[in-house]
């Protein structure tokens, strides 16, 4: 039921929320990484889960997110002032995109997502007048105590995952989100009863953007200086989608046990095999498509998390 | 520059595109699986060249076949051990469990091989022809990848494997009731595309400088010519690369070569939105 | 001469969770040609292609010649000597028909018995030699229809089944075809021809079996069958 | 009397090379049943994409109630009244039954709460006798059952208009005669109903009015016995003997 789900990310919530005041600033740090892709699994989730396309944008509209944030609070734009810039402009062009993008199905809406991620990555090194090329961009540092930089940045994040959360339980309980599940399952079939297809999933492409721009543009506040090809990275996006599966695209809390998940075992990995952390997160993701294909909360142990019928999960 | 040196540039590219692509392309029209360790494929091709070359002294064209033979072994291999459990479900876990796999391939290939750009400079020279530039050994690239591109074809015109790669691409159901074994032929044709790539690397690394961290970069290359010629076809591919290979050509020349790669993905978009099968496109392949 | 050379008892299959086939029964002689009738949906296709292991069977038994090949995959049902001419023929798209019918063969590796038989077809059906190099899906749908025949004998099968023989196609060319089926089983292939055309289906074959509802409603002689008042009420229409 | 439900004016329509629908003309009046007929291939599924917008018109016009509504895409047409099942039935797999029929209720009516969908959904599932399946996931049910859920999902969508492409096909003769009384059932709320089906008895029982399509041309149309007879469609179609049987039968 959606409410063990409410009350059980809440929890989780107040755990995150909790670390600065009885752990290190390590974990703290692990925290807001945390917050920050539960954000952009939850908003994947939208398109990727409830309406089965592949999208593999997130890095180009995190990016983006960025770029819009900095380059506004390089040029006077207060900071929160910048954030909410950078989400309109992430909005509108994904708005502009999405209609051409989601003409295209299955492989090639996949293809065309990845390539929006490079090519935006492009832009961004040859526009050099504006965003710096490939020196990158100082954003303006908070000039605070480092411990309350960490305590704001956590909540913000922690407010964007709140958000994006509850994005997921609307789009779920309203005719939206029954409308993606109709697309996923059968498009011609959606269309024939009357579901605007082109829409929806405008509408649906829409809302697993415009968190991501915000949460790129308060990373970027954050850590006070991006560049191209770390803004723009192919395999972020491919993280992103990857949580969502672990966790189980598609359901409420899926995208959020997966992104903890991941961001634990990359965070274990990094500190213990440092030459060796591609290679272990590449084993990592083969394993869980041989072995978790459906996440892990189609697993048996969390039924119970699972029984509405309206998830479209597969039932025993 | 006149315009004619601008076209042999191109075709001198688009010949290494075409070979870099074509096998990426059979597996996306074949299994209808994003293959994105095609990349890393390449690289791995052009360093068993290099090291063959450097430690041993075994020249790269003695080493092409031996490069040939281990990519389609290892591609075989990871295709009926692995990617052939999975190829029916949908386009994010074949695409994801390659992207897996090409992040191990990856890290291994950084840890043996180290991330230094290397080159096979074999100092052929250069020559003019009316008034048109070429370096010797891009010449040499140029034939030897359009040689591979045509050998690849004539197999699969002629070859029985090659007509029954092209009728489980058709229509699986109908392959079967041929006796055709379907899982094998997807193996071989996932072996042929990691060894076009094997052997597009080792042509490259004559003629660029090869690093793990281009990988992304040969991919790339691969998806824009495979959406401009269309997937699953040699042909296809071959005019695919050609045609991306003069686009970027006149791009680098009148945009900057930073820009180059711009127009070619905004080729792709727009050649994805407005005919996603691609320019030569096999009639009623979807 | 009347040996069985299919024999199929309490076979059951389907698609996923919906189950087609109820149980089919059904004995074919070596040397004839039998017929296959029953409405649209009736389970005629499931059960063709529950026979060339493209259907998972999910119980009962299919003895041929008499090993058993109950539920075995799609190149060992072939192997033992059943081809399989699908519905809707499905020739490969841009594949000659010269291709065509080398994929039908192969399984062979006798390249000089596989050349004759390439001539034998292009015997029996002349305007196949005359396309050889055409792409084959882009003849006419009789032409097709032989296309798709030929390329199933090309494995030089024991027991060749069609299914859909005169889908989509005039009359008269459903004769032609029906003359060339009757050549190739006097050359010593039986058959077996699903039809929706009970009247050509008859006039064809030596046996029948009605299909309904994924059982064998009937079974028979043709020539009794279409007596039998019910037959004639509900497919004959007389 | 209004006029017409649905006219069609010279509708055509080509695939490539191939003119699949060629100068159709016809009128639906309110609450008729229409029965179309006519070989594989003949245009009968075409003509319904046409209708419903699926594959548009390459010519002629499509009138619903008056307007013209050739271009209008599929979903506006469903939501507008012109509904149709599929020869093929096309459910969403892992929905529940109920949820299946709630999708027609939602955007076909644009009715915006859940729950009111819900119950209407399950108005239309005891209409077609499928109820007691509500809970289970759509794949399930028999390929019968489907097909009334295929019907209680186009009836949730408030149809004007209802095109049953081939419902009947592949089931028993009892399942028929069960879809036969519901179909009766449907029509006699006012609906109009073009039924496309291939089993002679199925459109001789219900239709007022018979349509002969063959090779992407109207043949014939008229009453059902003077069709029957039309030389052009026994020849076309039916069969002489056929035809004779359909006649000898006709005074059961």
């Amino acid at each position: 039921m959606s409410r063990y789900a409410v009350i059980l990310f809440a929890l989780w919530v107040v755990v995150l929320a909790a670390t600065p005041f009885f752990a290190e600033n390590y974990v703290v740090r692990a925290a807001i990484v945390i917050a920050m892709y539960s954000t952009m699994a939850l908003s994947w989730n939208v398109i990727g889960g409830f309406a089965g396309y592949p999208s593999l944008a997130t890095a180009a509209f995190v990016g983006l997110g960025s770029y819009v944030g900095a380059v506004s609070q390089v040029n006077g734009v207060p900071m929160v002032l910048a954030w909410a810039l950078a989400t309109l402009v992430v909005a509108l062009v994904s708005l502009a995109i999405g209609a051409l993008l989601l003409r295209l199905k299955g492989h090639y809406f996949a293809i065309g997502s990845i390539v929006l991620v490079e090519l935006f990555r492009l832009i961004a090194s040859s526009w050099s007048s504006v965003t710096g090329g490939g020196n990158g961009l100082n954003v303006p540092l908070l000039r605070w105590e480092p411990d309350d930089v960490g305590l704001f940045i956590l909540m913000v994040m922690l407010a964007l995952m709140i958000l994006a959360f509850a994005m997921n339980v609307v789009v779920k309980n309203t005719r939206l989100g029954f409308g993606l599940q109709c697309i996923r399952q059968n498009e011609d079939a959606a269309d024939m009863v009357g579901v605007n297809t082109t829409k929806y999933k405008v509408a649906g492409f829409m809302l697993s953007t415009i968190l991501c721009g915000t949460v790129g543009a308060v990373y970027a506040s954050w850590v006070g200086y991006i560049d191209p090809s770390e803004s723009f990275q192919i395999l972020l996006t491919l993280k992103v989608a990857v949580m969502a599966l672990l966790g189980g695209a598609g359901t409420l809390l899926g995208p959020v046990v997966g992104a903890a998940t991941f961001v634990i075992l990359e965070e274990v990995v990094w500190v213990n095999f440092l030459s060796w952390n591609r290679a272990i997160l590449g084993v990592l993701i083969v394993f869980l498509i041989f072995f978790l294909p459906n996440g892990i909360l189609r697993t048996g142990a969390f039924s119970f998390l699972r029984s509405d019928g309206a998830s479209g999960s597969k039932r025993a | 520059m006149d315009i004619a040196q601008l076209v042999v540039n191109g075709l001198a590219l688009g010949a290494l595109y075409a070979c870099m692509a074509v096998g990426f392309s059979l597996v996306w029209g074949v299994l209808n699986v994003i293959n994105m360790l095609h990349g890393s494929f390449i690289i791995l091709g052009g360093y068993l060249a290099y090291f063959a070359w450097s430690y041993w002294g075994v020249h790269p064209l003695l080493a092409l076949p031996f490069v040939g033979v281990g990519l389609f072994a290892l591609g075989y291999g990871l295709q009926f051990f692995l990617v052939n459990k999975v190829v029916r479900a949908p386009v994010l876990t074949t695409l994801t469990l390659t992207f897996g796999l090409d992040m191990i391939l990856y890290n291994l290939m950084t840890v043996y091989f180290s991330a230094t750009p290397r080159r096979i400079r074999l100092d052929l020279g250069s020559f003019e022809i009316f008034g048109v530039f070429m370096p010797a050994d891009r010449l040499i690239g140029m034939l030897l990848a359009l040689a591979l591109t045509a050998i690849l074809y004539y197999v699969m015109r002629t070859s029985k494997v090659g007509r029954a790669i092209v009728a489980v691409r058709m229509d699986q159901v109908a392959a079967q009731l041929m006796g055709i074994r379907v899982n094998s032929i997807y193996a071989i044709t996932f072996g042929i595309g990691a060894m076009m790539a094997g052997l597009a690397g080792v042509i490259l690394v004559l003629v660029f400088p090869t690093t793990t961290s281009v990988a992304g970069v040969y991919l790339g290359k691969a998806f824009v010519v495979c959406v401009i010629g269309g997937l699953g076809s040699v042909p296809g591919a071959l005019i695919g690369g050609l045609v991306l290979g003069v686009v970027e050509s006149f791009a680098a020349h009148y945009f900057g070569p930073q820009n180059a790669l711009v127009v070619g993905f905004l080729l792709l978009l727009f050649l994805l939105l407005v005919k996603p099968t691609g320019l030569v496109g096999v009639r009623g392949y979807e | 001469m009347s040996e069985p050379l299919l024999e199929i008892s309490g076979l059951t299959s389907g698609y996923g969770d919906v189950q087609v086939l109820w149980g089919i029964d059904i004995v074919v002689n070596a040397g004839e040609i039998a017929c296959l009738v029953g409405s649209n949906g009736a389970g005629k296709t499931t059960l063709m292609r529950t026979i060339s292991g493209i259907c998972e069977t999910t119980s009962g038994k299919v003895i041929f010649d008499g090993n058993d090949i109950t539920g075995a995959p799609a190149n060992k049902v072939l192997g033992a000597g059943i081809a399989h001419v699908p519905e809707g023929r499905r020739l490969f798209r841009g594949l000659s028909v010269r291709d065509n019918l080398m994929l039908g063969a192969y399984m062979r590796d006798d390249k000089s018995g596989v050349k004759e038989d390439l001539e034998r077809v292009f015997d029996l059906f002349p305007i196949l030699r005359e396309r050889h190099n055409q792409d084959a899906t882009t003849m006419s749908g009789g032409q097709q229809q032989m296309c798709a025949i030929a390329r199933g004998i090309m494995s030089r099968p024991r027991l060749l089944m069609i299914d859909e023989l005169s889908l989509g196609l005039a009359p008269n060319l459903v004769e032609d075809l029906a003359e060339s089926l009757v050549e190739i089983n006097r050359q010593g292939t039986t058959i077996i021809v699903v039809e929706q055309d009970v009247m050509t289906a008859f006039e064809l074959a030596e046996h029948a079996f009605v299909v309904e509802t994924g059982k064998i409603m009937k079974s028979g002689r043709t020539s009794e069958l279409s007596d039998d008042p019910i037959i004639r009420e509900a497919y004959l229409g007389m | 009397m209004s006029g017409p439900v649905i006219e069609l004016q010279s509708v055509a329509r080509r695939f490539g090379g191939i003119q699949a629908v060629r100068d159709v003309s016809l009128k639906l009046e309110e609450g008729e049943v229409v029965g179309m007929i006519g070989p594989n291939g003949a245009g009968k599924t075409t003509l319904v994409n046409c209708i419903t917008g699926v594959h548009p018109a390459t010519s002629g016009k499509v009138l619903f109630e008056g307007r013209d509504v050739t271009r209008q895409r599929p979903f506006e047409a469903a939501r507008s009244g012109l509904c149709r099942t599929f020869q093929v039935v096309q459910p969403f797999p892992e929905m529940t039954v109920l949820q299946n029929v709630a999708a027609g209720a939602l955007f076909g009516q644009k009715i915006s709460r859940l729950s009111q969908a819900y119950d209407a959904a399950h108005e239309h599932l005891e209409f077609v006798g499928i109820d007691q399946f509500a809970d289970m996931p759509a794949s399930n049910l028999t390929l019968a059952n489907r097909k009334r859920l295929e019907l209680a999902k186009s009836l949730a969508m408030k149809p004007r208009v209802l095109m049953l492409d081939e419902v009947n096909a592949g089931l028993n003769s009892a399942e028929i005669n069960g879809a036969l009384d519901l179909i009766k059932k449907i029509s006699d709320q006012g609906i109009s109903i073009i039924v496309i089906e291939h089993l002679m008895k199925v459109i001789m029982t219900l239709s007022q009015r018979i349509l002969v399509l063959h090779h992407g041309e109207l043949i014939a149309q008229g009453d059902p016995r003077q069709v029957v007879n039309d030389p052009k469609v026994v020849e076309a179609y039916l069969g002489e003997k056929f035809a004779k049987r359909i006649m000898g039968n006709d005074h059961v």
